[in-house]
């Protein structure tokens, strides 16, 4: 059997180079960076490179701009906590988008019960963030907006070079959650504007463990986990050693292989969507068209009259491995707030499935993604008695619809009592 | 990686993977399409029904993969049973016949064991004789 | 050169049993736990063994009670700030010693910013608490009782079990740190009645980056880094996978071990202190005696008369690595708040190193330690201005006092016109 | 492990394990020591005067490898200067002379720049003499 990895938002693996050059520090050069002798000062050196790499990947000015962390989510939580606290003083009002990851969203729903309030920027059936919007919802009492480059379940770019000029403009600092596009498309970070950027290296080839976060130097920001100096008072605690230099080297090759990354997965990412129209009727693609308002690397499909749990289990029975916003697959049993947040109906999103291309991927594993899951959707169509009654006329087709009856929707809150969250 | 791993038990995986029953009958005497508001699976059981007896039982299913291995355990379970016996079908018994769910996947048992019911139900509608005799002997056992 | 580490408090190096079974987890098994298909279920499972093993290690009734995090400083946030918001209804009072880690201690200090207060129990000159200032201190606001197995400057062996009593009898959920034991003294979570406990694998040949929280059944807590819904909603982020395996390995290999590490680095404790004591005059150990209310790696030296970094540095030139809790060695130019709560001299608590044995450690390290500290020590008080004026009667010894002259605290405040801090 | 991975540069780790004019000066003819109270560091310099300049320095130093490697330093650098020379010295040549010290140990540097005047202090106590030349010419000079 083929083995397909299609879930590269979830994690990658890491690469030979950035292994080897983790080896050494969990054995030979073992030390704490606070430690004073030839232990602790040599990691500090292997700190400083890693802190120079990923500057690098994100064109920061200077290395001392970097903080590690030990994941995204915890860089999301600093950015968003950090400069909530640091700027109390001034005010109690964020602006984020409905879009963001859960560790953006959750972060403010924190703070809101701490007395924050927030106003969320709603998003169009695309995804996208509606700059006038934006701006409308900075108030004087606005310490920051939190925009991610790219979201992590539908692919859309946010436009976040036109928001960071609207945030300079105003003089609030813009934070970009880079989570979903590091790695895979250029980041500037002066171009962008933004005070503070999240990144997190296991998204490209890098180990788990390290998360990045940048700070413009004007950004006030205080720490959220508390205890010793590391990081410059900014993040308590030892830091994971290897992780960091890992993710450092991790981030030097990306930034060097982005340009042939990104266009060997759009690449992929074209083949395997127009495939994937072309063999199943019935299926559509979640978020911008491939294209500049999509990164390279994501599908979100929607299969009519089909759950989504089904077709990742039956792909992964056949070596596929992909993900699903469904609310089936969510330990919550909610769709994607995303997928609820672009008006998705109900239906579709219940049929969502996640690819996400690498660079490792090659023409044979869209070939074999294309036919293999086209038989998946038949079977599963066999066993749906949606299908059925499709066919038999008695509900109609959100994706083609042709008036002829009601909806799964509709049909799905009649047989159940209520309509479905 | 030489062994496979599941999200649910082999059980579970063999009878999502090669379920059992799956289908309509055409001339049903009983049919039974419920829904989970909860997470929107849909699952439909059709019976037909011989001497008192559920002599076949088909589904068909819109849902997760334990959505789809509880209505195959459940229409194997149900097969033979009598009408007052299948009435008393619990969700229980098709979690344990599955080797157990996870705690998040209960619902689909259940949801199986209404679809049961509701073609049960649709059944005992066209055959008002029987809700009289059900109603009497339930007045005995009371 | 022979090479002597002698700081196995701040971080050891992983064994190699531990490494090869981190190994697959970069590269071949590089899943992410929440993912469903193959490569996210795989590492499922060996989380479930590391929880496994953690769990083994404290005695714990079963894994489900452990949390992972990115390191002992996370763990102590998360114990104290989760549990703090947890109960924020029932009361806002929290309970430390004195001498806790400043990952406590800086937890503690946040929150009193946004409303708790908190009673610090002092210590005595050994670092003991006293169990009768303990139980005075709780109130029927307090909502924790947060005291450390071991003090990780001193080696101070807390009376946690008595602690665990009165918490107990109290209704109060009592937590212990115990990064500075774990692996190298037994752990019982029920004997020390302790509600959350806390450890560090990198500490007993594990990696870095990885954090252990139990936390028990009955004691309520909060998440503090919120996102996903990873560690049952408790810890959001993607785990760092090879870690927590690595950890896991190293916990089980500590266990079994652990009586032998003891009793190897209990041996070294007492020839290194032997050493030394006969060897250099105006020395003194911090802390309790090498026995059972010390923990049997750590020494805790003050040597009078010169500082500690030059101490340090000099060790370091000699293959010897060494910390110290001296203010010139700190980045905030003061001395470690242990020793200023044991009411240290300052002179002594200047010329402060901490030694820290491990597993590897041999007599011979032990004895060219002894023979080369000596040298050091008679290099440092040949430049000392204040050895020069012991000598010549201007001042005494604290250590040893005669009586015949004022202390160099004294001078030390005269020559600089106050009092150091 | 082959390399030398050190806290301070080179030139600092030299001063540091071999101070150059470690110790005192029998018949000094004038003798500062100071201490600083941020970190408790103490720092002795003595000196040797002929002729208005210095002849010889020496220094005792209580306090870090930075506090030594200055004093080192700093005594290096004073001497064969002017007595006039040397009251204007500043931290900031022991700094630029170590090749740079770590921000939180320029006070080390400083500590050194005291000690030296307070060493030029004891001496011009002891000749008042100078210090009315020493008046008289910062008359002319301001
Ligand atoms: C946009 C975005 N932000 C933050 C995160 C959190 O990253 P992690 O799970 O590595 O902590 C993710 C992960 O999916 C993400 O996609
Ligand atoms: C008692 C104690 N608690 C907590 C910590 C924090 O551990 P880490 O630096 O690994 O986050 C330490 C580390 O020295 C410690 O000794």
């Amino acid at each position: 059997m083929r083995h397909v990895f299609l879930d590269h938002q979830s994690s990658t693996p890491v690469l030979s180079e950035v292994f080897d050059a983790m080896k050494p520090f969990f054995t030979e050069a073992f030390g704490n960076p606070s430690s004073l002798h030839q232990h602790g000062l040599r990691v500090r050196d292997a700190l400083k490179t890693a802190r120079q790499q990923m500057a690098a990947l994100i064109h920061a000015e200077s290395e001392e701009e970097i903080f590690f962390t030990s994941d995204g989510t915890e860089s999301a939580n600093l950015a968003i906590k950090g400069v909530a606290y640091a700027n109390e003083r001034k005010g109690k009002h964020l602006v984020v988008s409905a879009t963001e990851h859960p560790s953006v969203i959750q972060s403010v729903e924190f703070l809101e019960k701490q007395g924050w309030t927030c106003t969320r920027v709603k998003v169009d059936r695309e995804g996208f963030i509606d700059l006038a919007d934006l701006r409308a919802a900075i108030t004087p009492q606005t310490v920051l907006v939190a925009l991610h480059h790219v979201n992590h379940d539908i692919g859309t770019i946010q436009p976040v070079r036109e928001a960071g000029k609207i945030c300079a403009e105003l003089g609030v600092p813009l934070y970009v959650d880079c989570d979903a596009s590091a790695g895979w498309l250029p980041i500037d970070v002066k171009e962008f504007g933004a005070a503070l950027v999240s990144f997190s290296p296991h998204r490209f080839y890098g180990p788990k463990g390290v998360g990045v976060l940048y700070r413009n130097r004007k950004a006030r920001i205080v720490s959220i986990l508390h205890g010793g100096i590391q990081e410059g008072g900014r993040r308590a605690g030892t830091e994971n050693v290897p992780a960091i230099v890992g993710g450092g080297v991790a981030a030097e090759i990306a930034l060097k292989e982005l340009p042939a990354r990104s266009a060997h997965t759009a690449a992929l990412q074209k083949r395997l969507w127009d495939g994937l129209k072309t063999q199943i009727p019935y299926i559509q693609l979640n978020g911008p068209v491939p294209g500049p308002g999509r990164i390279c690397t994501n599908l979100n499909l929607s299969t009519e009259f089909i759950e989504g749990e089904g077709q990742l289990l039956l792909c992964d029975m056949n070596g596929i491995a992909v993900a699903s916003g469904s609310s089936c697959v969510s330990k919550s049993l909610k769709i994607s707030h995303v997928l609820g947040a672009i008006g998705l109906d109900h239906a579709l999103a219940q049929g969502n499935i996640i690819m996400s291309l690498g660079k490792d991927n090659t023409e044979a594993d869209i070939d074999y993604t294309v036919e293999t899951f086209a038989k998946i959707v038949t079977k599963l169509r066999g066993m749906s008695p949606m299908w059925d009654e499709f066919q038999k006329g008695i509900i109609d087709s959100v994706i083609a619809p042709t008036g002829r009856g009601k909806s799964f929707s509709q049909h799905a809150a009649d047989v159940s009592g209520k309509a479905a969250h | 990686m030489s062994d496979t791993y599941t999200l649910y038990n082999p059980t579970v995986m063999e009878h999502f993977m090669n379920p059992r029953n799956m289908g309509d009958i055409q001339d049903a005497d009983g049919v039974g399409e419920v829904g989970a508001a909860a997470c929107g699976d849909i699952m439909k059981i059709s019976l037909k029904i011989k001497d008192g007896k559920i002599a076949d039982a088909r589904f068909k299913t819109f849902g997760c993969g334990s959505a789809i291995a509880s209505s195959s355990m459940a229409t194997e379970l149900i097969k033979g049973r009598t009408i007052d016996e299948a009435m008393s079908f619990s969700n229980q018994e098709v979690v344990d016949a599955l080797g157990g769910l996870p705690p998040v996947k209960i619902h689909c048992s259940v949801l199986a064991e209404e679809a049961l019911k509701a073609a049960l139900e649709d059944y005992v509608k066209k055959h008002p004789e029987l809700a009289g005799k059900k109603t009497a002997e339930q007045a005995v056992t009371a």
